[in-house]
C-alpha cells in the first residue's frame, strides 16, 4: 500500500498476540468457560423471583458487554487508521476483525435477551432501552460489515472509507442511547433488564456474572487475534500476487526497452 | 416449556454459536496457512 | 526553467494492474509535450496521475511543486484535464455548465463569454448538454478547461471526434499555450496533426516512458 | 500569469454547488415530479394499511409522516449523487479543487431544501387525509427544521460514502436508517407533543435533534473531502 507504512518492525505483524501468550489465553479462556458453565447452571442459587430462567442472564449480560466493547475497539482502531501518523494495516484489520465479532456477540445478546424475557415476562421482545440500543448497534455493525465486503479501487482509499464509516456510526451510539433511554423512561415499565428494578445481584450470583464477563472477554481477545491472523493470511496472498505482477511488468518492459 | 427448557435453549444457543464460529475460524486459518506457504512445508 | 512535472520510477495501479511500472518524466514550464504509444500502455493513467486523480503506488511524483503521494488535491486548481468525458451535467445548458466551473475558479461572466467564443460555441450556448452533438461536447470540454485558466493543460486524445473547425480551435489553443503561461501534455494518436504542435515527444509503452528523438516543431 | 482569483469563501462555494444541484432539479424536476408523489402515495398506503377509522390514523400521524419523509430522503440522496455519475462529473468536481466541506454543505443544502418542500406538501396531506388538527405550530416547525438538517447531513454523508459502490442502492438504506433512528424518535415524539399534548414537553426531543444535526453537519464538513476522493 502506498501510504500505509509497514509496521515498525518493517514486516506486517502476523498476529496480535505472541504465540506463547495466545496459548496461555486460550487455556485460561477454556478454564473460565468451564467454570462459568458449572457456576451458571449449578453453582449459583435459583432466583426466587425469576426461577431458573434467570440463569440465561449469565450469558446475556456478558454478550451485551462484549457487543459494546467490540464496537469501541472497531472505532478506536478506525480512528488510529485515519490519523496519518499511526496509519497502518494493523488498525484496519483490527477494526474489521472486531466488527465481525461484534456482530456475533450483539446477535447473541439479542437472542439470549429474548429467550430470557419469554419465561420471565411472557414476551419474546421487551421494548427495554438497553435491548433497543443493542438492536440498533446490531444493525450499525451489519451495515459496517456489508460496507467492508465491497472492495474499493484503491485498497488504502477503501480502508479510509470504512474507517470513516465506523466513526460515523460510533458517534451515533451515545445519541441512540440517550434518545432511547428518554423514550423508554416515559413508559416506566418493570422489565427484566432494568437494574434498578432487578433484585440486588450479590453473592454467588454476582461472582458468576463476573466470571461470565471475564470468560467472554478472554474469548473475545482470543478470537480477535485469530480473526486478525486470518485477515493477514488473506491479505498476504493478495499482496504477494500484486508485487509479483509489478515485478513481472517491469522486467518484461525493461527487457523490451533495453 | 418449563424454565429449565429456556435455560438449556439459551446456553446451548450460546455454545453452538460461539463454538461454530471458533471452529470455522481455526479451519479457515489452517487452509489459508497451507495455501500461502506450500514450498516451505516440504519436511 | 522551473519543472512543472517531475516523475521518478513511478508505479501506478489500475485495480491490481500496474499501468505505470517505473515511469520517469520531466516537463518544464511552457513545453508542449506529445505523448504517443500503443493503447493500454498507460497514457491515460499518466494524465490522470498528473491531474492528481490517481495516487502513485510507489516512486516520487511531483506536479506544480506538490508531492502527489502526500497531497493530490492541492495542485488541482491549477490543472485541467480534458478527457473523454465533458464533466458536464445533462440538464444544464452549455453556458450554465461553463459558468459553474468558471465560478468555482473565481472567474467572472466576461471570461465565460470569451471562452465560449474561443471554442465557437457562442450560438449554441443555450442548448442543454444532453442535446449537444459529439463535436460540440468535445469543444465544451475544452471550454470548461480553458475558463479555469489552468497552468497545466492535460489533453487526452483531443482530436478524437473533433470536426474541422474543432481541430482549428484546438491548434490555436495549443499554440497560444506557452504565451499564456500554460504547459501542455497531450496524448494523441493523430500524430501527423499533433506532432507539428508539440515541442517534444515521449512514448509510453509497457508502463514506461522514453523520450523519442526530440524534434523541433516546424 | 493566471487571472486574479477572487477569494471564494466556503459559503460561496457551497452556494455554488447548492445552486447547481437545485438548478438541475428545477430543470429535471425529479424531486417534484417523482419523489413528492412517492411520498404522497406512501401516506395513502398507510391509510389503506391502517383501517382509516379516524382514531388510529390521527394518533400515529406524526410517525407515519416521518417514515414517509425518511423513505423520500433515501430517494433524494440517491438522486443527488446519481447526477454526479454521468459524463465523469465526479472527476470534474474534483478538478475544480472546491473544498470538500463546501461541496458537502452545498449538496446537503440542496437536499434539505427539497426535503423541506416535500415536508410542507406531505404535512398538508397528513392534515387532510388523517384529520390532524394542528396547534403548537412553532414547535412543529422548529422540529421539522432540526430533523431536516439532520437527515440532509447524514444523508449526504452516507450518500457520498456509498457513491460509486456496487450495490449502493441497497447499501445506502442499510447504512443510513440505523443511524437516523434518533431523528425518527425525536421528530415523532416532538410532533406528538407539539400537535396534541403539551408543546413544552417537546424541548428535550428538539434538543436531541439539534445535537444530532450539529454533530453530523460537523462530521460531514470534515469527512466529505476524503470520502469524495475515494468514491469510485
Amino acid at each position: 500500500m502506498s501510504e500505509a507504512e509497514r509496521d515498525d518492525a518493517g514486516l506486517p505483524r502476523d498476529e496480535l498476540l505472541a504465540p506463547m501468550l495466545r496459548r496461555v489465553i486460550g487455556v485460561v479462556t477454556i478454564v473460565s468457560l468451564v467454570a462459568l458453565v458449572l457456576f451458571g447452571l449449578w453453582g449459583a442459587p435459583t432466583d426466587e423471583v425469576q426461577g431458573d430462567a434467570q440463569r440465561v442472564m449469565y450469558l446475556h449480560v456478558p454478550s451485551a458487554w462484549l457487543a459494546y466493547l467490540a464496537f469501541f475497539v472497531t472505532a478506536a482502531a478506525s480512528a488510529l487508521f485515519l490519523w496519518r501518523r499511526t496509519r497502518a494495516e494493523v488498525w484496519d484489520r483490527l477494526a474489521g476483525a472486531s466488527a465481525e465479532l461484534g456482530v456475533m456477540f450483539t446477535g447473541l445478546a439479542l437472542v439470549l435477551g429474548s429467550i430470557w424475557g419469554r419465561p420471565v415476562w411472557g414476551v419474546w421482545w421487551a421494548w427495554d432501552a438497553r435491548l433497543v440500543s443493542t438492536a440498533l448497534l446490531f444493525f450499525l455493525f451489519l451495515g459496517y460489515c456489508a460496507l467492508r465486503r465491497i472492495p474499493a479501487a484503491d485498497p488504502v482509499g477503501g480502508a479510509k472509507r470504512n474507517a470513516i464509516a465506523a466513526l460515523i456510526a460510533f458517534v451515533d451510539v451515545p445519541i441512540v442511547h440517550f434518545s432511547v433511554e428518554w423514550w423508554r423512561t416515559l413508559h416506566q415499565q418493570a422489565t427484566v433488564f432494568n437494574p434498578q428494578l432487578n433484585p440486588q445481584i450479590h453473592g454467588v450470583m454476582g461472582l458468576t456474572l463476573w466470571l461470565g464477563t471475564i470468560a467472554f472477554t478472554l474469548l473475545y481477545v482470543y478470537l480477535l487475534d485469530r480473526r486478525y491472523r486470518l485477515a493477514v493470511l488473506e491479505d498476504g496472498r493478495a499482496d504477494r500476487e500484486l508485487e509479483r505482477a509489478i515485478a513481472e511488468r517491469i522486467s518484461t518492459s525493461r527487457g523490451v526497452v533495453a | 416449556m418449563t424454565d429449565v427448557g429456556y435455560v438449556i435453549a439459551g446456553w446451548s444457543v450460546a455454545g453452538i454459536v460461539l463454538g461454530a464460529y471458533t471452529v470455522r475460524l481455526v479451519l479457515r486459518i489452517r487452509r489459508a496457512e497451507r495455501e500461502s506457504a506450500p514450498p516451505e512445508s516440504n519436511t | 526553467m522551473s519543472l512543472v512535472v517531475r516523475l521518478r520510477s513511478v508505479v501506478c495501479l489500475l485495480g491490481r494492474f500496474p499501468a505505470l511500472a517505473g515511469a520517469d518524466l520531466d516537463v518544464g514550464a511552457g513545453e508542449i509535450v506529445l505523448v504517443t504509444g500503443p493503447n493500454g500502455a498507460g497514457k491515460t493513467t499518466l494524465l490522470r496521475l498528473l491531474a492528481g486523480l490517481l495516487a502513485p503506488h510507489s516512486g516520487t511524483a511531483e506536479v506544480m511543486g506538490c508531492d502527489l503521494a502526500v497531497d493530490r488535491v492541492a495542485a488541482r486548481r491549477a490543472i485541467a484535464l480534458v478527457g473523454h468525458e465533458t464533466y458536464c451535467y445533462d440538464d444544464l445548458t452549455a453556458r450554465e455548465n461553463v459558468k459553474f466551473f468558471a465560478r468555482a475558479a473565481g472567474r467572472r461572466d466576461a471570461d465565460i463569454d470569451a471562452v465560449m467564443d474561443t471554442v465557437a460555441l457562442s450560438e449554441s450556448a443555450h442548448l442543454v448538454h444532453r442535446g449537444l452533438s459529439a463535436g460540440q461536447r468535445r469543444r465544451l470540454a475544452l471550454a470548461v478547461a480553458l475558463v479555469r485558466e489552468p497552468q497545466l493543460l492535460l489533453l487526452d486524445e483531443p482530436h478524437a471526434g473533433l470536426d474541422a473547425m474543432g481541430r482549428e480551435v484546438l491548434a490555436g489553443v495549443v499554440r497560444r499555450a506557452p504565451s499564456e503561461g500554460r504547459t501542455v501534455v497531450m496524448v494523441s494518436h493523430e500524430v501527423d496533426i499533433a506532432r507539428p504542435l508539440a515541442t517534444r515527444e515521449v512514448r509510453v509503452d509497457g508502463g514506461l516512458i522514453e523520450t523519442v528523438v526530440p524534434r523541433v516543431a516546424s | 500569469m493566471t487571472g486574479e482569483r477572487t477569494e471564494v469563501s466556503i459559503w460561496r462555494e457551497a452556494a455554488l454547488v447548492a445552486g447547481k444541484d437545485l438548478r438541475i432539479e428545477a430543470r429535471a424536476r425529479v424531486a417534484l415530479g417523482q419523489i413528492l408523489p412517492f411520498g404522497l402515495i406512501v401516506i395513502l398506503l398507510f391509510a389503506f394499511a391502517l383501517d382509516p377509522d379516524r382514531g388510529v390514523l390521527t394518533r400515529v400521524a406524526p410517525g407515519l409522516f416521518w417514515i414517509a419523509v425518511l423513505l423520500a430522503t433515501l430517494l433524494a440522496v440517491g438522486r443527488a449523487f446519481a447526477i454526479e455519475t454521468h459524463h465523469g462529473a465526479r472527476d470534474g468536481l474534483r478538478m475544480t479543487g472546491l473544498d470538500g466541506g463546501a461541496i458537502f454543505l452545498g449538496k446537503a443544502t440542496a437536499i434539505a431544501v427539497q426535503l423541506a418542500a416535500l415536508e410542507v406538501v406531505l404535512g398538508v396531506g397528513v392534515i387532510v387525509l388523517y384529520g390532524v388538527d394542528v396547534n403548537g405550530i412553532g414547535v412543529v416547525v422548529l422540529t421539522a427544521v432540526a430533523a431536516t438538517v439532520g437527515l440532509a447531513a447524514t444523508g449526504t454523508l452516507y450518500g457520498v460514502l456509498a457513491a460509486g459502490l456496487r450495490l449502493r442502492e441497497t447499501l445506502l438504506p442499510l447504512l443510513l436508517l440505523p443511524v437516523i433512528a434518533p431523528v425518527m424518535l425525536g421528530a415523532t415524539r416532538a410532533f406528538e407533543d407539539g400537535l396534541g399534548g403539551v408543546p413544552g414537553d417537546a424541548w428535550p426531543w428538539l434538543g436531541i435533534l439539534t445535537v444530532f444535526a450539529v454533530i453530523y453537519t460537523t462530521i460531514g464538513v470534515m469527512a466529505f473531502g476524503a470520502l469524495w476522493e475515494e468514491a469510485a
